[in-house]
């Protein structure tokens, strides 16, 4: 994404200050390492000139809304603003206390991606730079061009909201990544191919890695919960120990609580620090959501949540 | 606790596992409140319950076995080692499943560990006890302590509270107590109620009342977190300096030996360097973190 | 004592030691890398060419354990404890900051009262040391006393050099390991000298800076600085990436666990960045996710060195910073901690 | 052994006491024939089940899951039924997405008066289960964990 747009952002943020329509503003600076973003907190105008906007900006920022005291303003990718109509729908967060600065997204690159396909690790890269169909890396005396297609995030290529529809500004022209569904689906279709016991069996040698450490719930913009069931101790539903059944439910529950307001941005699987297909998971469960209730999250403010609606006549094939 | 004596405790440990509970056994259960219930438990290994030593302050690890591990003090005194007591009130997954338990059952115990009322030092003093709720359990200990050695120690001061009349505990050592003339007893509830006909009054409001002299006086406060806040400064205005004021805290623990982290204030671990502290030893540090 | 062996002969050096020891190299799983043992023949791990992911310390201290497991008979409850793993260990290609940071784990885990767990575990390992040819860029071992070919904390430090291997004898142990295996060469000046310089190629790669001057002062004189706290502490998410992949903390839980009539204790990391690690009944000491970002910053650079000589348990591997799902970065909020204040009231 | 056939299933029943509920008391107290394998636990709706329910039922080793409330419109608190409809729904699909064979997850509409309807729906479901086998999905060396 380009130069132009960060600067309209910046010009946008301090105007908002000036204009009093904000206490602070949540958006990315640039982060510690090559090719990251993190999170960041500006609190007045002189601060604006920290926010960026390029090709990684990965996080989901509504995460940060839900304890935000204040008028604030946040900077919106397609999906982040829908997890903030879901986090609306869920009367989480009150849209009359934000201010969405919305960015059209055309795709966030894949860092990992481009570092398998040249075997390089991100830091052993110089530069990244994004042309129309392409993107052309270079590292040291070697440059390659990749389709872009190739290296950006599966969740972008399937994503056809990708300019925010729900914002107070839009910084810039509409844009969207190019759209391959197939690509994007490539995994949750190849899953789908095998019988019930070797999905079984894929899962739990995924589950068979995890920690818990939970970074894929709490990077989750629409996992808010105060106390999640994984905590619970009486009745205590899983052990506290990992162990591969209980990661699995604990996945598997996590992927139904967050049924028709996950927007299938990427974020769980992002965090996993081992490497489990997450996305695999929710982005399952929001096409089955989409294809048995007719439901995309976020996508209207004003409808209630999937799991607090119903119609009368649905899914009867499944009960006797 | 030093070195040595952790090398002392040695001697105590399964198969040199400080982490291994030895089982014991469930003598007499007491009901104390309607949360609130008081076990008596022998080790079931004879030896064991002969050589097993503690002071007054110390805790342990208690095992519901099929539950969980939790952490209490144990509320009776080294003076009276027939058996072993503690009082724990139902809040959670281990205590819940502890007050299921009758005469006869098992459960695993290890310890104790942590530091424990620097008994030593408050012979020959004037000794002030304030507690609050379960708070008492602690002191209790070392109550009795004090109390089957009564020449030791000078005048002994014990100001108890309760939210009411029903939420107080020990109520058989309360009137043993009062019966005492050796000791001042005096016993609060927070709000007035039916029946009372006992002093009214939050615990620090009533110690400022009883007013304690602070000569040659040691000030020994347990209760619930807000009760030890209030009471500082109720004994600062009565005289008494953050020397003269020891407390135990309590806070989430799992292994009890200073290994699993959660416990710390700064860089003291309340299970080893604790739970006894004197006030000025923390007074400074996070007053908000105990 | 000074040898080399070349890449080729590396896994009939393995084969030789596996005679006497359980060998754990770095290994792939999945994604990731990890320590694991050895599979006795393929050396292809040798082309994992930075830090593991899951730091060393999973060996000894895994991310979950059993303690014991008890069931009840007719006579009551009957404990039993897992039998020792007797055997000796020997890690290959051990990474100077993951070797500094057990050497904090054995203290930690040996003052007081002793962890059996830990400390068996540990008991007769020998550490075969690799220099890191190319740090991360989210490294900062120089800043505390570490380097990509530090050799402190190992028995051998080895260090490739072209297709040969470099090793170096550092602990009678280690020398003892290096004697008579055919397969070593002794190393030539020439060798040496490109050692040194391999070794300064690799330490000049380490950019990143945290300033230590001071540190645990500084850090005791902000610990009440709410907004300071706060401030570092905004993006955090308190997931457990950053403690659980730190190779110097060692906080664990322990809960029990019932199958089939047999109760399982075990244990498991913790963090001190989830909530309800502190959680108690009626109240949380640190509820706010601020005094949690403070616990783990401040044990790291203040409580541990108080308590343990001044000993900076943070060893500079940046698995922090890299793991991070929000790029957090302890150097910043480091280097962010206020000068020592110089008119001290104490 | 999955074939054998003196293997009953294990089902465990999440009833509405509403409905089904009685449903199944007035099967058992009017002689209905039908299999005596479903452990009961009586729900105070439907729209109670969690998914979370039916996940621990798997994991405690219950080789099939059966939850059953009031027929569409005939909920006690109105509309307890069509909200289960939805989380069923969900999570009968995406189990079957990751290798639970979706026999094992039933659901039915049985009202207090349908003792027919209950024994036939503890039949079919009975049937099924068996055909799908022991439930060992979370065990680690393939043995049924009941315990």
């Amino acid at each position: 994404m380009d130069k132009i747009l960060q600067d309209n952002l910046r010009k946008e943020v301090k105007a908002l200050f000036e204009q009093k329509k904000v206490d602070l503003v949540i958006g990315y600076e640039t982060g510690p390492t090559k090719f990251t973003t993190t999170p960041v907190l500006i609190k007045n105008s002189e601060e604006a000139d920290r926010l960026v906007i390029n090709d990684f900006i990965t996080s989901n920022l509504a995460k940060m809304l839900v304890k935000i005291k204040g008028k604030a303003g946040i900077v919106a990718k397609g999906c982040d603003s829908r997890s903030i109509v879901s986090l609306i729908q869920d009367h989480k967060v009150k849209r009359e206390n934000i201010v969405i600065i919305g960015v059209p997204c055309s795709g966030i690159i894949d860092v990992g991606k481009i570092s398998r396909l040249i075997g390089k690790e991100p830091d052993e890269i110089d530069d990244i730079t994004r042309e129309k169909d392409a993107v052309l890396v270079t590292s040291g005396s070697e440059k390659k061009s990749l389709p872009l297609k190739e290296v950006l995030y599966e969740h972008c290529l399937a994503c056809d909201l990708s300019t925010p529809a729900e914002c107070d500004v839009l910084i810039g022209e509409p844009a969207s990544p190019p759209l391959d569904k197939v690509a994007s689906l490539a995994k949750i279709n190849e899953m789908e191919k095998m019988t019930a016991e070797q999905r079984w069996q894929y899962w739990k040698e995924q589950m068979q890695r995890c920690t818990r450490c939970y970074a894929c719930r709490n990077v989750c913009p629409v996992c808010y919960c105060e106390r999640c069931f994984v905590e619970e101790s009486e009745p205590q539903w899983i052990n506290i120990a990992p162990n591969w059944q209980d990661n699995l439910i604990f996945q598997v529950i996590r992927s139904i609580h967050v049924a028709g307001r996950c927007t299938d941005c990427g974020n769980c699987e992002r965090a996993c620090p081992v490497g489990i297909p997450l996305r695999s998971l929710v982005r399952k469960m929001y096409d089955i959501v989409d294809e048995m209730f007719h439901y995309k999250a976020g996508t209207n403010k004003d409808d209630l949540p999937l799991m607090a609606s119903y119609e009368t006549r649905e899914a009867e094939e499944l009960i006797r | 606790m030093t070195t040595s004596s952790i090398s002392e405790r040695k001697k105590f440990f399964s198969q040199n596992n400080v982490y291994l509970p030895h089982v014991c056994v469930i003598e007499k259960v007491i009901d104390e409140t309607p949360t609130v219930r008081t076990f008596h438990f022998k080790f079931k290994d004879e030896r064991l319950q002969k050589e097993f030593t503690f002071e007054s302050g110390q805790f342990g690890e208690y095992t519901v076995f099929g539950v969980g591990e939790a952490t209490f003090c144990i509320s009776s005194s080294p003076t009276r080692p027939d058996h072993l007591e503690v009082a724990l009130q139902r809040v959670g997954k281990v205590t819940n499943a502890f007050h299921r338990l009758g005469v006869g059952a098992e459960i695993g115990f290890r310890g104790p560990y942590g530091n424990s009322f620097p008994i030593d030092s408050l012979k020959g003093k004037n000794l002030v006890f304030v507690g609050g709720g379960i708070g008492l359990a602690p002191l209790r200990s070392l109550i009795w302590n004090v109390i089957d050695n009564r020449d030791k120690y000078g005048k002994i001061d014990i100001v108890y509270g309760a939210r009411s009349p029903a939420d107080l505990c020990f109520k058989y050592d309360l009137e043993a107590w009062s019966k005492d003339n050796t000791v001042n007893m005096v016993t609060t509830i927070d709000r007035p109620a039916e029946g009372w006909n006992g002093r009214v009054g939050l615990v620090p409001a009533v110690l400022e009342q009883v007013a304690p002299s602070p000569d040659n006086a040691v000030a020994i406060v347990c209760g619930p977190p807000i009760m030890i806040r209030f009471t500082f400064p109720a004994l600062a205005k009565l005289g008494f300096t953050p020397e003269q004021m020891i407390t135990t805290l309590e806070k989430r623990m799992k292994c009890g030996i200073g290994k699993c982290g959660r416990c710390n204030i700064g860089p003291l671990f309340v299970c080893k360097d604790g739970p006894v502290f004197r006030y000025d030893q923390i007074k400074n540090f996070m007053p908000q973190e105990y | 004592m000074v040898k080399k062996i070349k890449q080729a002969d590396i896994g009939k050096l393995l084969e030789r030691w596996a005679k006497d020891y359980r060998i754990f190299v770095p290994s792939r799983d999945g994604e990731i890398t990890r320590f694991d043992r050895w599979d006795g023949k393929d050396t292809g791990f040798l082309s994992i060419y930075r830090n593991t992911v899951v730091p060393a310390k999973s060996v000894f201290f895994p991310v979950k354990e059993e303690m014991f497991s008890y069931k009840k008979d007719s006579t009551g409850y009957q404990l039993k404890v897992p039998g020792p793993s007797m055997s000796k260990k020997l890690l290959f290609g051990i990474r100077p900051c993951d070797a500094s940071a057990l050497a904090m784990l054995d203290v930690a885990f040996k003052e007081g009262y002793e962890d059996p767990y830990y400390l068996e575990k540990r008991r007769d390992t020998v550490l075969v040391g690799m220099t890191c040819l190319r740090p991360y860029d989210s490294c900062f071992c120089t800043s505390l006393g570490g380097g990509p070919g530090e050799s402190k904390n190992v028995d051998i430090m080895m260090t490739q050099v072209g297709d040969e291997y470099i090793l170096e004898g550092i602990t009678q142990k280690g020398e003892e390991l290096l004697a008579g295996v055919e397969y070593f060469t002794d190393a030539s000046e020439a060798d040496i000298s490109r050692l040194r310089s391999v070794k300064e190629g690799a330490l000049k790669q380490i950019t990143r800076k945290v300033n230590v001057k001071d540190i645990t002062q500084r850090i005791y004189d902000v610990i009440e600085n709410k907004e300071f706290w706060e401030t570092s502490a905004i993006k955090c998410v308190s997931c457990g990436v950053c403690t659980f992949f730190c190779p110097t903390c060692y906080c664990f839980d322990i809960s029990d666990e019932k199958e089939k009539g047999t109760g399982i204790r075990k244990r498991a990391w913790d963090s001190c960045q989830f909530p309800v690690y502190t959680k108690m009944p009626a109240e949380n000491p640190r509820e706010e996710k601020w005094r949690r970002v403070r616990q783990k910053v401040a044990h790291k650079y203040a409580y541990f060195p108080t308590l343990y000589g001044g000993t900076i348990s943070c060893t500079g591997c940046g698995r922090c910073i890299r793991l991070c799902p929000v790029s957090w970065d302890i150097t910043a909020v480091i280097n962010s901690v206020p000068e020592k204040v110089t008119t001290e009231s104490k | 052994m999955e074939q054998n056939s003196e293997w009953k299933p294990q089902i465990l029943g999440f009833l509405c006491k509403w409905c089904s509920y009685a449903g199944a008391d007035l099967a058992g107290t009017s002689r209905k024939k039908y299999p005596a394998n479903m452990r009961i636990m009586k729900i105070p709706c439907s729209g109670r089940i969690a998914p979370l329910f039916i996940l621990k039922a798997l994991r405690m080793g219950f080789d099939g899951v059966l939850v059953s409330g009031c027929h569409p419109g005939d909920c006690h608190y109105q509309t307890g039924n069509y909200r289960a409809r939805r989380r069923i729904a969900l999570t009968k699909k995406f189990l079957e997405y990751i290798g639970i064979e979706p026999q094992r997850v039933q659901a039915s509409w049985v009202s207090a008066s349908e003792a027919n309807k209950f024994a036939q729906v503890s039949e079919e479901v009975t049937k099924e289960v068996k055909e799908v086998g022991p439930n060992r999905l979370f065990s680690d060396n393939g043995q049924n964990i009941t315990g």
